[in-house]
């Protein structure tokens, strides 16, 4: 069993308004040292496969497909393996 | 008796609210900003909803923190009414002020349309024009009303009568159907579906006035 | 630090013709050099050039044709040309009403391609001075059984819900359709409602020289640039070409934007001499249209917009199609009570120039004049194109009709039903939030949805429609039927039309045959709408689509609007119980 | 300069609709081989403070009273010093 842990993150150009607005409450909340807020998702996908070269094809695939929208979004990932329960 | 309906950046039921109480309710109300700290000189507070701070993070999590919450705290503890509809739900639960949260419904959509409900308790005073066990008709509007809360504070929900009102048909995944709930003194209620929006006939129904009749007839028994 | 990518000059402009790629032609181009500028435009210039006059800008090539719609009729304060159009509804009050398209960014990403797309109509209609009351959408989409196309219509809907809900315009009515020649071109238009008190309204005008221009809302990005001639070319299938950022919607700080700029309107009317959103091509089409209207000219310094990205250059500030943006001009003094407002509400604001006296479209960026053209140039002197016409060859022979055999009805119906395009749409529209501000008295679902005013008797009533597979066959003809069906689901509703909005969607200009069909349905509207008495006050056209060369059926939406002049006229259209008599009427 | 990468998840008792949501579309895509999905919200916040104690202490203040609901989530976070620009 594999765990890939991904990062979905907007791309550097995209507006992100929930980020601005996560910020702004910061600082009303008196956090002004906060100067950059950056957000997005996390998943962690837990993978029935035999190799961790299945497991990254695998996710690769899920994250092109599915978890990230390539239009504004870019992703990373890390796939270890998991201890047999 | 007088409303004050607090508003905040990204409400947008609060003229709704503001109409129900003025035009059909035909009590006193006011807008009360998100920046206010007082809210003397008011009867019964009413949490409107909408996307306050465009919901962005979670609902009701960045409203929790706006100068007026505290007042609407000191509110609470008085043990005056507050009534939070959907929006104002989520924002009454992030603020501690109602026990759970609502997550995303179950099928991950937003939906409006009218919903039976079945009044459970109508011994509180947000319900006392109601029947014992009625079915009423509210329509609801929501991306998040899927209330959730853990097993014990269930149980406790249930043994003090707190489910006042509860879905007939399940939308959105609420644990035990729940509708709305109020806190355990009983003065503050939460509730998804929108009275406002069922206040005269021509919206198609006027279920929802009962719940403001209901506090305002409390408040003049007890003046 | 970020590099700046060095700019052509004039000369390499004049020699590589960058333009081409931007959609102007080489004929443009040289009548720009010759006739209107008389030196050859830099870089920015070009850039500038290159956007205002594209279709989806100028309506060069439409224009032509447009001026054949019926827009009279004794309760017209505002037709076409402004940001939205105006009908008197009696009693001091006005209905306001436009309807958009948002087809080419909706394919390329139809979440935030739907959700803009729902911003941007509804900037139209509060700049006016109008409160939007209403949004309707008219979809189309290639046939289900592509998971493409279910892909589609899930984030396209959850795109509009997302931002009606969250701004509080209850999305009360709409139409979708499913056709095969939608397939890889959905359609995405939005119309939406705004009711305002006459003395409110506002006009996009920079006028009064030495009055102060005022940018609003979001910091300007690199999104979306060149989106105008993006919305003027042809798609090809050619995915990843090298496209500028997608624009998010903010529905937020629209809500904001929405309620700051109607508080200035009502309670500063005086010293706000004119208002218009940054729509399509942004900060230059909205400052030059508003100069151009007033008849005067305009001076701004870039370095004062405020910016979300680093190293921007003239010509990304002035192409950005970045949303929730609006552009004031403010009586000279007075700006500090204006800039007080949308502080109190979060907003940037901030003088960013001045109307001119001379009619010359100046900016400058670091201290640099970096444009210096007449206003005219980039507005009024857009060549017109009227293109050639030519009547399609499947309309030279058509088949006459063929009535089908219908062995067993009951099945037959219940197929029909089944269709996509006529089955219920509930699971569409139970996810926009139909009701909020609490005056919706149909709700979807019904003929045309209805909307009281409140404190009156009355109400409005209003739809979207269009049989495109009509004016397939008969664009005139078709035309004509779009307008009746539209007016019919009005009346079944209780209200008179009084009326009109459209979305002309249609194939390319260039082809002889997709304009003929734009033409003829032109006319046939114009003729069922001066029948109706219902004028066309407002519209948009979106040619171009077409995919590798393959048309869509020409689709002029049309959105109207029907006054109900009392509560008690209002039907629906359910049988209400058993034993009430049913009739037909019509052939 | 500090970085601090926060990252907010369900608690495991807690049903998450949007993981079910995503699994199933996963299973859907012919993913089958994803055993379970846990999804949550990833934040980057760039911190102006003197020290990484600060920072610390600035980021689990936030995480406790904004960027977590304690009804439902849990919430760790890496600080790390950015080099100067
Ligand atoms: N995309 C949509 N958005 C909102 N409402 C819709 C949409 N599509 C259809 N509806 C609603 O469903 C009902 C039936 O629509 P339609 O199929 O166009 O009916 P008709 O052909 O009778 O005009 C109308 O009330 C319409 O407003």
């Amino acid at each position: 069993m594999f765990l890939a842990q991904v990062h979905v993150t907007y791309k550097p150009s995209i507006l992100d308004p929930q980020a601005v607005a996560i910020k702004n409450a910061m600082h009303r909340l008196n956090f002004d040292k906060v100067e950059a807020v950056r957000q997005g998702k996390y998943f962690e996908l837990s993978l029935d496969v035999a190799t961790a070269t299945d497991a990254e094809t695998q996710t690769e695939a899920i994250c092109e497909q599915l978890l990230a929208n390539p239009n504004m979004e870019t992703y990373r990932y890390e796939v270890k393996e998991l201890a047999n329960q | 008796m007088k409303f004050a309906v607090v508003s905040f950046p990204g409400s947008n039921c609060d003229e709704d609210l503001y109409y129900a109480i003025t035009d059909d309710l035909k009590a006193d109300a006011e807008i009360v900003p998100h920046t206010s700290d007082n809210l003397e000189g008011f009867d019964a507070v009413l949490i409107p909803g909408g996307f306050s701070y465009g919901d962005y993070l979670r609902s009701g999590a960045i409203a929790k923190f706006a100068p007026v919450m505290a007042a609407v705290k000191e509110f609470a503890k008085a043990g005056k009414p507050i009534l939070g509809i959907c929006n104002g739900f989520q924002i009454l639960t992030e603020a501690g002020l109602l026990p759970g949260t609502l997550q995303h419904n179950r099928e991950m959509q937003f939906i409006c349309e009218p919903e039976p409900l079945m009044v459970n308790n109508n011994q509180t005073l947000f319900t006392s024009a109601f029947k014992a066990g009625e079915t009423i008709t509210l329509p609801i509007a929501h991306g998040e009303g899927n209330y959730y809360c853990d097993d014990d504070t269930l149980a406790q929900l249930k043994a003090n009568h707190q489910i006042i009102f509860s879905y007939q048909d399940n939308p959105n995944g609420s644990l035990s159907d729940i509708a709305g709930i109020t806190n355990q003194a009983g003065n503050v209620l939460g509730m998804m579906p929108h009275p406002e929006r069922a206040v005269e006939s021509i919206q198609g129904g006027t279920d929802g006035l009962k719940v403001f009749q209901s506090i305002l007839q409390t408040y003049l028994r007890t003046v | 630090m970020q590099q700046l990518k060095t700019e052509l000059t004039p000369e390499e402009i004049r020699e590589q013709k960058p333009y081409e790629a931007w959609g102007l032609s080489e004929r443009e181009y040289d009548y720009i050099c010759s006739k209107l500028i008389g030196r050859l435009p830099n870089y920015t210039e070009t850039g500038l050039f290159a956007v205002m006059w594209s279709e989806h800008c100028s309506y060069k090539n439409s224009k032509p044709i447009l001026r054949k719609f019926w827009n009279d009729g004794s309760r017209v304060i505002q037709g076409p040309g402004e940001g939205a159009g105006v009908l008197d509804i009696g009693d001091d009050q006005a209905v306001v009403f436009k309807a958009e398209s948002h087809n080419h960014p909706s394919f390329v990403e139809p979440f935030e391609g739907a959700a803009t797309g729902v911003g941007g109509i509804i900037r139209d209609i509060f700049s006016m001075g109008a409160k939007p009351i209403a949004s309707l959408d008219s979809l189309r989409f290639g046939e289900l059984s592509n998971p493409k196309n279910r892909y589609l219509l899930g984030e396209i809907v959850a795109g509009i819900a997302a931002y009606g809900n969250c701004i509080g315009i209850p999305t009360v009515g709409g139409e979708i359709g499913f056709d095969a020649v939608y397939d890889g071109n959905p359609l995405v238009n939005v119309m939406c409602v705004g009711l305002m008190n006459q003395a409110d309204l506002k006009m996009g005008r920079a006028k009064g020289t030495g009055n102060s221009i005022i940018y609003v809302g979001a910091k300007t990005g690199r999104d979306g640039i060149h989106g105008a001639t993006f919305a003027s070319n042809e798609f090809s299938d050619d995915k990843e070409a090298d496209r500028s950022a997608v624009q998010v919607g903010d529905p937020f700080m629209e809500k904001l934007l929405t309620d700051a700029c109607l508080e200035i309107i009502h309670d500063h009317s005086d010293i706000l001499m004119g208002i218009q959103d940054m729509g399509a091509a942004g900060l230059v089409s909205s400052s030059a249209e508003m100069a151009a209207k007033a008849k005067s000219g305009v001076t701004m310094d870039l370095d004062l917009v405020p910016q979300r990205e680093p190293g921007m250059s003239a010509y990304e500030i002035m192409l950005s199609e970045s949303q929730e943006r609006m552009l004031l001009c403010v009586k000279k003094g007075e700006e500090q009570t204006v800039l007080d407002i949308f502080k109190r509400y979060d907003l940037d604001a901030v003088v960013v120039g001045h109307v001119t006296e001379d009619r010359q479209y100046r900016l400058y960026q670091q201290g640099k004049l970096v444009t210096d053209i007449p206003v005219t140039s980039l507005v009024d002197d857009v060549v017109e194109h009227e293109q050639p016409k030519r009547k399609p060859a499947r309309l030279e022979n058509v088949q006459p009709v063929k009535t089908p055999t219908v062995k067993d009805p009951a099945e037959t119906l219940a197929k029909l039903l089944a269709q996509p395009t006529i089955a219920s749409k509930r699971s569409v529209f139970r996810q926009y939030d139909s009701q909020v501000q609490a005056n919706t008295a149909v709700t979807p679902g019904s003929d045309a949805a209805v909307v009281r005013v409140r404190h009156t008797r009355k109400a409005l009533a209003m739809t979207t429609d269009c049989n495109a597979r009509y004016i397939y066959l008969d664009p005139y003809v078709g035309g004509q039927i779009a307008v009746s069906e539209a007016a019919r689901n009005i009346v079944a509703s209780g209200g008179v039309p009084i009326g009109i909005t459209d979305c002309l969607n249609f194939g390319s200009p260039d082809d002889p045959e997709s304009y003929w069909e734009l033409d003829q349905s032109v006319q046939g509207i114009a003729k069922a709408c001066q029948r109706l008495d219902t004028p066309v006050i407002s519209g948009n056209v979106s040619m171009y689509n077409e995919t590798d060369g393959r048309a869509i059926y020409p689709t002029p939406m049309i959105g109207m609007v029907g006054l109900i002049k009392d509560l008690d006229h209002i039907t629906t259209q359910d049988f209400k119980q058993a034993g009430d008599v049913v009739y037909l009427i019509g052939e």
